[in-house]
């Protein structure tokens, strides 16, 4: 049997690569791809601990999890779809109309 | 055999996001996390949670990530979007992930152990979780059902056409 | 009929009200009438309450008028009540009188402004609040009236807002009140906390019975005085007085004279069990007192705008009211509050007369012998002037001998001292005031001259009553010496403050004093009359009328040249050099350069508001970096 | 009581929601104010179900769905700003281009999130309640489609929140790891019993209330709220400052009331809640004195006071966090309510050179907003003013003096602002011409009970902290 401890690690990994890629990248798309790798680590650490408590609430927490990224998602898009068509950009650095 | 499988699902996760931040063109970006969830799908798999891996694959790599494709291609950028130029953000984002997770693991080192304790064996069956989805965790469940409608309700407002235009 | 008392403050808030809604459709006569009977009014009422308090037997002091409960929250609650004893019927009848005085005068001065009804609806606000402060019966209320008088007093100093530095001096005087708010507001807290009421007669109750440690007492007492520096303008807090001359004259003479810079007295002598606990509380306000007292005064020496050398001498006379407090006398410190009260509100209204008469005229170099032609302001200007420089048997001159002689009595010589030395100073730049201004010859500018005109009888019945109590005033509480049983300011009083510090001298030693406090005011007057009315054509006259006298007046000119080379001119100079160094530079830059510290670090905080997603993502994460880290280690 | 029939308000406000986005594709473009007064009386009924359950048991669904006291009452201090939105945006979106029906069946979803979040236990049902509230919001930012920084607001408040989300599923997923439970009250049991394993349990409740840091906007994870307050439509800006404020301070309540109690002596949280705090309160003041633009003044003046509202949480004093929440529901709502009044079609005046004689030309606004300026700076005798009194005496009761000390300096800075906009009103000669749409009865009806509520709170507060009392000692710990 795989150590938990692994998947944990691995969890880890998978969100501070989220992390890394939200700074990295510059388009809102692929920023927002970022927040999905940082909740799908979040996903495997409730697996991950499910199984070491051998209890299923983690399972179905997962299952919440997964239907609230769909709704980001859906919003999320269409959010950066009415980006699009006003500026006809959806680089980062572009939302820079308000500061100070 | 367990183990070979997780060090190749999780090996093939971390790098398709590696090369999600190396990449620069965003359908790559997103046909390369579609192979990483679903590479994640496989290991929720090996953690005794198949009802959450065929999940995870149907709906995120599936429907979530076919949903991201669509929009990428709709707004069909004539040249990708490189990444960030400005060094420094780079190197700090990256010390500051270095020390976060430095302390994540530092967190979590004590429970290591229960980590691997036993009794992890027993195979979630769908339908012991669809019992427990709908008996104790049906109240949250409803609730989903609202949060669906909320999405779709400002997805469409934002982006339909208006009538005059 | 006593009963009604809680009916004072709320007249002048109906009015206000009334002008707020309808000022603008009614006409002007009505405005001021309305104005004015309001604050009548609550005057009529204040004395009827007064002599109903006289009657009743002391034991049943104060009475209390409880409106509502206003805020309840778990072991303590607080009402909105009303209290009347002594001291508030001294206050609300000062308040009252005074300002309706004002009110009547402010009919004519304000007669061609065009926020005619907006003045009103002000000066009917800043009644209420000031009689709501002098009157509530806990701490909380009376905190509400100590703001409420400070937002009335921002919005009368910046009324002639058009002008820029009207506007700025109303912020600033906000804003450095609000320093000392800071401090009003702990020590409530901590009053609120340790002593857990609110109410005066229960924080009383609580000190007299032991139950405030004099550690607590001393902090207590600090920082409620803090907000009396602020409010009554006192070293360091100073600052906003002199430029809140901007405001109307009345105004200056209501809020900035009479009543609301003298808040912070109040408070001091209504908490006055806790000050006479605290030793090193009272020795703080007395020293702060005093030390203001003198400091101001120098600075009234070199000033040339009329409103503000009355300004400094108002900060220099609070100074004198908190000597008063500090080494226990309060009723002492009251009485010069009182008399205060009217002989400055006379000479703020005479000057106010004065530019009037001059279409707005306020710097001393352009006028001068202007005697003849305000015969009523001239004389009306003279007794206030001789009132505050402490000639016997003015108001002035008995009020703060009874500081002077208490603080002697009680050994704070040091005080003492300053405190002749700040009479000598007080003598000498009123007189200088009046020499400037009334005497000598004619500086004026050819057009002032035109339209020269003493002012309407709306303006000059005032100046007329206040001069009548500036004279008079004192009698209620002349000294011991000329009869143990003639201070019947002291014995009223004498409920609310049981005599903590007042100490008897002997009749000799009381009659030096006295001696002493009459010499330095004369002795001030004439000073200023050489220097400011002898000095300047005396010595050819001299020299060509009488030859033979001419010796011996040369030598006292000669005198004179000793005077002004050693007393004088280093006095006056070293005020200009405080001024223009210490004053300006190091108060005034404390005050400037503390706002705009935190104007720059808001500054450079804004930077960081990038706008960029990126960049406030990395701050989050910062923040979550260290938050973790924090808890980690 | 059933628990089906406890479910009934929120059942109401999703189908009022329903309902008017349905009715939206019947009605004219011109009745569509229709559907706010539809909305008004879904809530109003909501309210009266809430009045009836005020003496009910509390517990439904295993403890997952908790009508207690505490619950009933941020209910109607949710129903209370959400008609009052409404009633501020009937007029508001036909004039600024964004009639949409949508716009209210939004803000009921985003109503039954903040109803899910406080009346739950469980942090799943909280994370579910919270994200219907959040993408109701994200979509409501934007509403101003036309309108660059409405969209520019809803994407940076979009991604921020979700960036912020993500380390919310993540500490949750360690609280799980770490307590066995998702319940709040299964955690603080945790907490109590086995000290061995908190590091991870405090780390995961470190990230948890770093996402509830995040919606009540305290430093530093406020950097969003300027921005997304400038470009959201005014009523929206009006609704994020409250709405999402005192959902997350009553979920904070929830763990903290209990928490200090069980662990007096972890320190660590409490330090770092008492340095957020001081942050907050004088980051928000003091950046805000630079700002010209009045909804980034209002913004920035909304994180200083969830840095007072944290001295609330950390006094361990419920009562005045309650009381401070509904008296800046009024102070805030009126404030942005004179704002909003000040606009005409297609265009909003939100300089502060905008306001320069203001108060002259519009007496009855530039007097009211003063009020509500004053208010907001803690002048008595307004509710502001006690608010911050209760804050600050139960604090020094606490003994937390330094932290009154910063409090107090920092609404002595905040003055500084909220009279600048004074000043203009009243001291400035109008640089330039605003004419402004004055047929507006539901605002000044909105700004009616908000000054009415003002002077209440500030003048008759019994009534109201009676009610607050008994929420707080319903509590079950």
């Amino acid at each position: 049997m795989i150590p938990g401890s692994y998947f944990f690690i691995l969890s880890v990994i998978l969100f501070i690569l989220g992390v890394i890629a939200f700074f990295v990248k510059r388009d809102l798309i692929t920023q927002f791809l970022s927040i999905e790798v940082m909740l799908n680590a979040g996903n495997l650490a409730f697996i991950a601990f499910a199984r070491a408590l051998n209890s299923l609430h983690g399972q179905v927490i997962v299952f919440f999890i997964i239907t609230v990224a769909a709704a980001e998602a859906a919003v999320g898009l269409a959010i950066i779809l009415l980006i699009f068509r006003q500026k006809k950009t959806i680089k980062s650095e572009d939302m820079n109309l308000m500061k100070g | 055999m367990a183990h070979f499988l997780f060090f190749l699902l999780a090996i093939v996760c971390v790098g398709a996001v590696v090369g999600m931040i190396f990449s620069r063109n965003q359908a790559y970006n997103a046909l390369l996390l579609v192979l990483a969830f679903a590479a994640l799908g496989g290991i929720f798999g090996l953690l005794s949670a198949p009802f959450i891996a065929v999940v995870q694959i149907i709906i995120y790599a599936g429907a979530i990530m076919v949903l991201f494709i669509f929009v990428i291609m709709m707004i069909n950028l004539r040249e990708g979007i490189p990444p960030e130029k400005k060094k420094w953000t780079i190197y700090l984002s990256a010390v500051l992930a270095f020390i976060l997770i430095v302390e994540l693991i530092l967190a979590a080192r004590g429970s290591f152990q229960a980590l691997t304790g036993p009794g992890g064996e027993e195979i979630a069956s769908p339908k012991a979780l669809g019992k427990l989805l709908f008996t104790e965790y049906l109240y949250p469940f409803e609730i989903t059902s609202i949060l669906i409608i909320a999405a779709l309700v400002g997805a469409i407002i934002l982006v339909k056409k208006k009538e005059e235009e | 009929m006593t009963e009604i008392f809680w009916l004072i403050p709320f007249l002048p808030l109906l009015s206000s009200f009334i002008l707020a809604i309808f000022g603008r459709t009614l006409p002007k006569k009505y405005i001021s009438f309305q104005a004015c009977l309001a604050v009548f009014a609550s005057f009529i009422i204040s004395v009827i309450s007064f002599f109903g308090l006289l009657k009743i037997s002391q034991e049943s002091y104060p009475l209390i008028k409880s409106l509502f409960t206003w805020i309840a929250s778990g072991s303590f609650t607080i009402n909105f009540s009303l209290q009347f004893d002594p001291l508030s019927a001294v206050m609300a009848m000062v308040v009252s009188g005074v300002g309706f005085i004002i009110h009547v005068y402010s009919v004519g001065y304000m007669d061609k402004d065009k926020g005619y009804s907006r003045y009103f609806t002000y000066l009917n606000l800043f009644t209420f609040a000031m009689l709501l402060l002098v009157m509530s019966s806990n701490i909380v209320l009376m905190f509400v009236g100590w703001e409420g008088v400070g937002l009335c007093s921002y919005l009368l100093i910046g009324f002639w807002f058009e002008k820029d530095s009207a506007a700025n001096a109303g912020k600033k005087a906000f804003i450095v009140t609000r320093i000392g708010d800071l401090g009003f507001l702990l020590g409530i807290f901590f009053i609120f906390v340790h002593i857990g009421s609110a109410e005066f007669t229960a924080i009383n109750q609580a000190i007299s019975g032991g139950a405030v440690t004099q550690g607590l007492a001393t902090l207590i007492a600090l920082l409620l005085f803090m907000g009396a520096v602020g409010k009554s303008a006192q070293i360091p807090l100073y600052v906003w007085l002199p430029d809140a001359m901007e405001g109307p004259t009345p105004v200056s003479a209501l809020i900035h004279a009479a009543t609301m810079v003298t808040a912070g007295v109040y408070m001091v002598c209504r908490m006055n069990l806790l000050y006479t606990l605290s030793g090193t509380a009272a020795l703080v306000v007395g020293v702060i007192g005093a030390v203001t007292a003198v400091y101001a005064a120098t600075m009234a020496l070199t000033q040339n705008d009329i409103k503000r050398v009355l300004a400094y001498s108002t900060i220099s006379q609070i100074g004198y009211m908190f000597i008063g407090c500090g080494v226990g006398a309060y009723s002492a410190g009251m009485f010069h509050l009182y008399t205060h009260a009217f002989f400055k509100s006379l000479l703020f209204l005479s000057a106010g007369s004065v530019m009037h008469a001059l279409s707005g005229e306020l710097d001393m170099r352009k006028m001068g012998g202007l005697r003849k032609y305000l015969p009523f302001t001239y004389p009306a200007f003279l007794i206030g002037a001789i009132a505050i420089a402490g000639v016997p048997f003015l108001s002035g001159f008995f009020s703060k001998d009874a500081i002077l002689t208490q603080a002697f009595a009680n050994k704070q010589y040091f005080i003492w001292i300053l405190g002749v030395l700040g009479a000598i100073l007080t003598a000498f730049y009123m007189f200088r005031l009046i020499f400037l201004t009334f005497q000598g010859e004619e500086r004026l500018e050819p057009e002032a001259k035109e339209h020269l005109h003493e002012s309407p009888p709306v303006m000059t019945i005032p100046l007329g009553i206040l001069a009548f109590f500036s004279i008079i005033a004192g009698f209620i509480g002349v000294p011991a010496v000329f009869g143990e049983k003639l201070n019947w300011f002291n014995k009223f009083l004498e409920p609310v403050m049981r005599p903590g510090h007042e100490v008897h001298l002997s009749i000799q030693t009381e009659w030096l004093l006295i001696i002493i406090s009459v010499a330095v005011a004369l002795f001030g007057i004439y000073l200023a009359y050489i220097f400011y009315i002898k000095k300047p054509q005396t010595p050819h006259q001299l020299n060509a009328k009488f030859p033979y006298v001419y010796k011996l007046l040369y030598n006292k000119y000669y005198v004179d040249e000793i005077y002004n080379a050693v007393f004088v001119k280093p006095v006056v100079r070293g005020s200009e050099i405080v001024y223009d160094n210490f004053d300006l530079k190091v108060i005034d830059g404390a005050v400037n350069g503390s706002a705009s510290v935190t104007g720059l670090s808001g500054k450079i905080l804004s930077y960081l508001q990038t706008g960029l997603i990126k960049d406030y993502a990395l701050v989050f994460l910062f923040g979550v970096i260290l938050f973790l880290g924090y808890l980690l280690f | 009581m059933n628990s089906l029939f406890a479910l009934l308000p929120l059942v109401i406000i999703v189908i009022a929601s329903l309902l008017v986005l349905l009715l939206e594709v019947f009605l004219k473009k011109e009745n569509k104010n229709y559907l706010g007064f539809i909305s008004l009386f879904f809530l109003i009924v909501c309210a009266i179900l809430y009045f009836r359950f005020w003496n009910e048991e509390f517990s439904y669904f295993k403890g997952s769905l908790v009508l207690d006291k505490l619950s009933l009452f941020f209910f109607f201090i949710f129903a209370v700003a959400v008609s009052f939105v409404i009633l501020l945006s009937m007029k508001y979106i036909s004039l600024q281009d964004a009639n949409h029906g949508e716009f209210y069946a939004l803000l009921l979803f985003a109503l039954s999130g903040m109803m899910i979040m406080v009346s739950s236990s469980s942090l799943v049902i909280i994370f579910l309640g919270l994200e219907v509230l959040s993408i109701s919001s994200y979509a409501l930012a934007g509403l101003k489609r036309k309108d660059k920084k409405s969209s520019e607001a809803a994407i940076k408040y979009f991604l921020l929140g979700s960036f912020a989300s993500g380390f919310f599923v993540y500490g949750l997923a360690l609280l799980y790891g770490a307590s066995h439970s998702t319940d709040i009250s299964g955690i603080l049991d945790y907490f109590r019993s086995s000290p061995e394993l908190s590091l991870m349990a405090t780390i995961g409740l470190g990230l948890v209330i770093i996402g509830f840091g995040f919606k009540i906007a305290v430093v530093p994870f406020h950097m969003w709220t300027p921005d997304v307050y400038e470009g959201a439509p005014t009523p929206i800006t009006a609704f994020f400052s409250i709405g999402p404020k005192a959902v997350g301070f009553a979920v904070l309540l929830r763990i903290f009331l209990y928490y200090w109690r069980i662990t007096p002596e972890s320190q660590a949280i409490f330090w770092l809640l008492w340095i957020i705090s001081v942050l907050t309160m004088l980051v928000g003041n003091l950046i805000a004195l630079r700002q010209t633009n009045l909804k980034r003044i209002l913004a920035y003046s909304s994180i200083a006071h969830a840095g007072y509202l944290m001295v609330a949480i950390l006094a361990r004093d419920g009562s005045s966090l309650l009381f401070y929440l509904a008296a800046y529901l009024f102070m805030n709502l009126g404030a942005f309510a004179a704002v909003i009044a000040l606009s005409k079609k297609g265009k909003e005046y939100l300089e502060l050179d905008d306001y320069a004689g203001v108060g002259f030309k519009y007496p009855w606004i530039g007097a009211t907003f003063t009020i509500f300026l004053l208010s907001l700076a803690g002048f008595p005798p307004t509710a502001g003013f006690l608010a911050k009194f209760y804050v600050f005496s139960a604090a020094v009761r606490e003994g937390l003096v330094p932290l009154v000390i910063i409090g107090v300096l920092a609404s002595l800075i905040s003055v500084f602002y909220y009279l600048r906009i004074v000043v203009y009103m009243y001291m400035r000669e109008p640089s330039r011409e605003i004419a402004i749409h004055l047929e507006n009865p539901a605002l000044f009806l909105v700004i009616f009970l908000c000054l009415y509520g003002v002077l209440q709170l500030g003048i008759f507060p019994g009534n109201i902290l009676l009610i607050i009392r008994e929420a707080i000692n319903a509590l079950p710990f």
